[in-house]
């Protein structure tokens, strides 16, 4: 039997991939600036202090910040059976800015879907209690083909108190519900009884030690312990 | 050598056809490597005839390679053109190996100069045909 | 002579339909949550205040929260030789709220794409003397297609304070040189030289007049005088 | 109507391949109406007739209109599937009929519920053929 096939075969590795991954969180809030990206990188920090083998994923391509916050220097992937993500203080981490020599990436939905792929089907975890999902804002394609192409994802919202981004959460809520996705709860960002506004968190970025140190850390650690994380 | 990685989802793919086609073995697979991602065929073909091992009723899976050579067309003039590889630094070189995407950040097209296209073939890997028994 | 095509009309139409528009802007920042849409929505009803004929398109699709800052109420675009857009407050203004009955937007790159042809094919904006156009965040497909399909358009970058934003702005402005768009200039956000930050802001949404009166409209009236608008 | 400014487009877009083609007249125009967006052939015609007059070179075209089914796949399950417009109130199927694409916030798969989904056919319209005059 002969078939002809226009087949990607990195869809079918994925699950193989993720097989020694526990669990799998999603940090979306589908608002910009709510701190999404913030929460994710301290919550990896956090996990990995707390003794649980991490990992990090930014999958934010368009404004990709993990780096910068985390404070990566010259840390690249090794290639051994494919690309092992370096240790960024006990967080496995992997993000498109290592292959974006710093500058804007300027693709386009279409290839941000392959690009995930490709990365999703190279990346080798290995064991992990916890892969944090690092997302862009908006309902697009990433949030998109991480529901299908890792439908047990979980995901953890980020709210901001303001006006838009409580509108924008509601709407999206009723979505990912509509997808069927598990929906691990919420952080309350920028708020007097969550997380609060923390006047030192920008100054701790660059500085995993210090960011563990900073309030914003101390009121996420609650709040995930809220959640059983 | 992170090649590693596709090879071995080119056995887990054959492995879903296999199944969804029930086919008792698969014999042959014809995959086409592009030149945008550049990816070596002969440590591609070794790596398979390891990995096709741990996929069974693929064990003995004949590998066919085919190359595409790259093409791109830009979006603002309509110009087709391809990947001068020879021109890229090795750092660049090498992040267009792991995502061919990436070719959008180092390359414009060279009639308009615009750095808004797209991949149009050549891109990376994929399974192009399989043989196999019923 | 026959000649077989498949060809998109819409992307002939689009700069017919635009040829009454004297300047079009692109409020971009790149980075969530810098107050893009803030600006676009209360630097729009500036201008109309001043007596320039202004229209407003919310190209966020994913994430579109200007009929909220407006205060949109059940106006809605009428038939007329295209879509005619409903004025508020003075602004012409055409948002993907208009169909998608306050539900997330969950379209991909490449749809978002076909979206934002067929609006600027069919949106009736007659005779303007700006249109605003208040982008997403990142480097994605309507920033692309705005390049692609408005050659003429200028760009207003927003920057936050924020170390993020600040490079992710770096990284953009460089890319944007690169693809030759004219940068208008860029509004300091939450600066205390330049738009502050207003605590009565958000209390405003929802209400143009009120918007009008905020002391973010104030200071982002002196910064547009400073760029000539 | 706003059927007016897609049937201008058309006009706009023959001038535009008259003019690259170098064409001295165009003779007939076939263009493709999907059923996703669902705009009425007649009075698409009608208006073509009237905005024809506004592209020298257009006056005398012919418009051809052909249908094409509306065709969803589902991304997650494969099943593709047409539109049912008369199960849409009115405000929903205007949506679509203004923008095709928020069909995705409106409908889902029927076989695995999922509201991703791809439009694959009859989306909206599009020319299929110019013949003219050299
Ligand atoms: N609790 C907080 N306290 C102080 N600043 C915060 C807090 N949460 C977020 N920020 C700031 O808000 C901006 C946006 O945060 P970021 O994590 O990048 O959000 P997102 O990923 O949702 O876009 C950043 O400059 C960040 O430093
Ligand atoms: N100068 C300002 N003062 C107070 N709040 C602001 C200011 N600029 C923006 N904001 C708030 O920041 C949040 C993000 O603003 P928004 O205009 O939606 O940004 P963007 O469009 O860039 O995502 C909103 O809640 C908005 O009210
Ligand atoms: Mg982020
Ligand atoms: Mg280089
Ligand atoms: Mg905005
Ligand atoms: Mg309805
Ligand atoms: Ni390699
Ligand atoms: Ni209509
Ligand atoms: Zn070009
Ligand atoms: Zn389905």
């Amino acid at each position: 039997m002969d078939i002809k096939l226009n087949m990607d075969p990195k869809i079918s590795a994925v699950q193989g991939r993720l097989a020694g991954v526990k669990r799998i969180i999603a940090i979306s809030g589908f608002k910009g600036g709510v701190g999404k990206s913030s929460a994710a990188c301290v919550m990896a920090l956090l996990l990995a202090e707390h003794g649980k083998k991490t990992g990090l994923m930014d999958l934010d391509f368009n404004g990709a910040c993990d780096d910068i916050i985390l404070g990566l220097g010259a840390q690249f992937p090794q290639e051994i059976e494919g690309l092992e993500p370096p240790l960024i203080n006990g967080v496995k981490f992997m993000t498109p800015a290592f292959f974006a020599q710093n500058k804007a990436v300027n693709l386009r939905g279409e290839e941000i879907t392959a690009a995930i792929l490709e990365l999703l089907a190279v990346t080798r975890w290995q064991q992990l209690d916890y892969l944090i999902l690092d997302m862009p804002p908006g309902f697009g394609d990433a949030a998109l083909d991480i529901i299908r192409f890792i439908p047990r994802c979980e995901t953890l919202l980020v709210r901001a108190p303001s006006a838009l981004s409580q509108n924008i959460l509601a709407k999206t809520e009723a979505a990912l519900l509509d997808f069927g996705v598990k929906i691990l709860g919420e952080l309350q960002n920028m708020s007097l009884d969550a997380i609060r506004y923390d006047e030192g968190l920008e100054a701790a970025y660059g500085k995993p030690q210090e960011l563990l140190k900073t309030q914003f850390a101390a009121d996420l650690e609650r709040e995930m312990k809220k959640l059983g994380l | 050598m992170h090649e590693w990685a596709l090879s071995d989802s080119v056995a887990a793919a054959a492995l879903e056809v296999k199944t969804g086609q029930n086919l008792k073995t698969v014999d042959e697979i014809t995959v086409v490597l592009g030149a945008v991602q550049d990816i070596a065929a002969a440590a591609f073909a070794e790596i398979f005839d390891e990995v096709k091992k741990n996929y069974r009723g693929i064990e003995n899976a004949r590998l066919i390679i085919e190359t595409e050579p790259a093409e791109f067309i830009c979006l603002k003039c309509g110009n087709t053109f391809g990947l001068e590889r020879e021109k890229l630094d090795h750092e660049t070189g090498e992040a267009i190996h792991f995502l061919p995407e990436m070719a959008k950040l180092y390359i414009k097209c060279g009639k308009c100069n615009s750095p808004d296209f797209k991949i149009t073939r050549g891109r990376g890997v994929y399974i192009k045909e399989i043989k196999g028994g019923k």
